[in-house]
């Protein structure tokens, strides 16, 4: 089965696809049968792709895959990469979640550890968390809450879906 | 790791067990002898279990235990009672090894397909100059559950601590008992009178009572101080030893 | 020049290639005009590729570029491998592909025994499986079921790829 041109090429684009440097043709000949001339499969591989949106290049003898120069334009995509929330941020969303209506004063109790503001603006920049108006208590302190977002995101319709502790114990998630 | 892990011959658990024997009976697993599997299962225990110790193969003992119970009622004549009969609970175990059976072999099935990373593969290019990259956190439920699970453990440690701290420790004793000693070296002073009058947490007195008394223990040992008491339950006291010469 | 087919080709080819991540068509879609169907395109495109050394491959709505399956022996491109999953991990695995959203209780119902605590953190960890929300029946049981990621790893588009369990038993028969 490799003996068949067609898989050659195959072969070839898979390697180049995959790699994210330039392949030196050393590398790509021990892959494929020794009567193949690889240079002309190269340049098959090339002139198919010429017109595409993708296209074959090369640097002297190491090759790979580059998006047409010509697509530039076309590609100014807005590429959303998630990162995840640091660990005091979760911690607080989490409390937030399950105490409020929540005074910072009350997380910081609850966390042990005081919390930076910067930690509270990245979750209300999410628009997970909001405030709450203050509490009825002597020095009406600001309370937090979650918002609508907060339960789409988390593919809840209510906060009463929100699993209680006693149930995610039995759930068997590992505590630290 | 997990306690719960036992690896006998590399069976995970009893229903594994269960499944490979009923397996080595080469019939349909529909029409496995319940009888016969409950003899399969028991030999087997018998001879892997032998050396092993008992508190991590107690999963096995209870499925042997139980088979046991069950091949019992197959044989004699089924009473009639509310009980569950022992051919539904045959039908059961026999259904639940089917059903196992399947989903072992789609497990199987799964892991055989090509995998990501494996088998087929990303584009290996790591960044491109015309993506613009924006950045949002993302958290899963997933990691907000184990982390509220996280902080209520805390909490109730911090509690639980907060506790321990009212308590009397023998060290703590024995510096009390050393400074009391100090002032009065020639009467015999009750354990009772040591406690503070004020202090009306039942608790704290017990502990107080038990870490000054095993501390006067202590002392005893040491020589430096005489224990008496009368009789069972009766006060206890204790006088400082005169230094000899 | 963007309102010709073969440029709206070479525009999604461009950015499914430049991202390594699949690609939602509401994001290809603002680089397409109006006039053209998506949907068909990605067909168009997905068939061109199909019996190539890299493939177009979706998960639902999502795109991108996946070397071929047929490929992996020439692949020995050495990423961390991971552990290998334990018979336990394997079964749950396929109670929660065949049977999702599926309870604790009914996972524990054919495997006999408490699922351990590693066994679904290990699911979980690896991406593949997830809280799926609480099953409408009295006691409102949590539900687990597959991700996407899940789909996306073993090369599936979606769940219905998977063989019937009917088609399992039967393929257990051809074997004896």
């Amino acid at each position: 089965m490799i003996n068949d041109k067609n898989n050659c090429l195959k072969i070839i684009e898979a390697i180049l696809f995959a790699n994210s440097d330039l392949v030196d043709e050393k590398d790509l000949i021990k892959n494929i049968p020794r009567n193949f001339d690889l240079k002309k499969l190269l340049k098959e591989l090339k002139e198919f792709y010429k017109s595409r949106g993708i296209n074959i290049y090369n640097v002297k003898s190491k090759w790979g895959f580059r998006t047409s120069p010509d697509m530039s334009n076309f590609l100014k995509i807005e590429k959303n990469l998630k990162r995840k929330l640091s660990k005091a941020a979760v911690e607080t969303l989490a409390i937030i979640a399950y105490y409020q209506p929540v005074t910072k004063g009350e997380i910081e109790k609850v966390r042990a550890r005081n919390i930076s503001q910067g930690t509270v603006d990245i979750l209300i920049e999410r628009g997970w968390v909001e405030l709450k108006g203050r509490r009825k208590t002597p020095g009406k302190p600001l309370t937090w809450g979650t918002t609508d977002k907060f339960l789409e995101h988390f593919n809840l319709t209510d906060l009463k879906e929100l699993p209680t502790i006693k149930e995610i114990n039995q759930l068997g998630i590992e505590k630290k | 790791m997990n306690d719960f892990v036992l690896n006998i011959d590399g069976y995970e658990g009893p229903i594994e067990v269960l499944l490979d024997l009923a397996k080595k009976q080469k019939v349909d697993l529909k029409h496995i002898s319940i009888l016969e599997l409950a003899d399969q299962y028991s030999n087997f225990v018998k001879d892997k279990i032998k050396n092993t110790n008992l508190t991590t193969v107690a999963d096995f003992l209870v499925i042997a235990s139980w088979l046991t119970y069950l091949k019992s009622r197959l044989l004699l004549p089924e009473k009639k009672n509310n009980e569950i009969p022992a051919s539904t609970l045959a039908e059961n175990l026999r259904e639940q090894l089917i059903k196992l059976d399947e989903m072992r072999k789609a497990g199987t099935k799964i892991l055989s397909r090509p995998q990501l990373n494996k088998d087929f593969f990303k584009n290996g290019l790591e960044k491109n100059t015309f993506i613009e990259t924006k950045y949002t956190f993302d958290c899963s439920l997933y990691d907000l559950l184990k982390n509220i699970v996280d902080v209520d453990t805390r909490k109730k440690i911090k509690n639980f601590k907060l506790n321990l701290k009212k308590m009397y420790s023998v060290e703590e004793a024995l510096q009390n008992l050393k400074k009391v000693f100090e002032l009065n070296n020639d009467e015999w002073i009750s354990l009772d009178s040591l406690v503070k009058n004020n202090e009306t947490d039942n608790l704290i007195r017990k502990s107080f009572t038990a870490s000054h008394f095993t501390a006067s223990l202590e002392l005893v040992k040491k020589g430096d101080v005489n224990i008496r008491q009368h009789a069972a339950f009766a006060p206890i006291y204790l006088k400082k030893r005169a230094v000899k010469k």
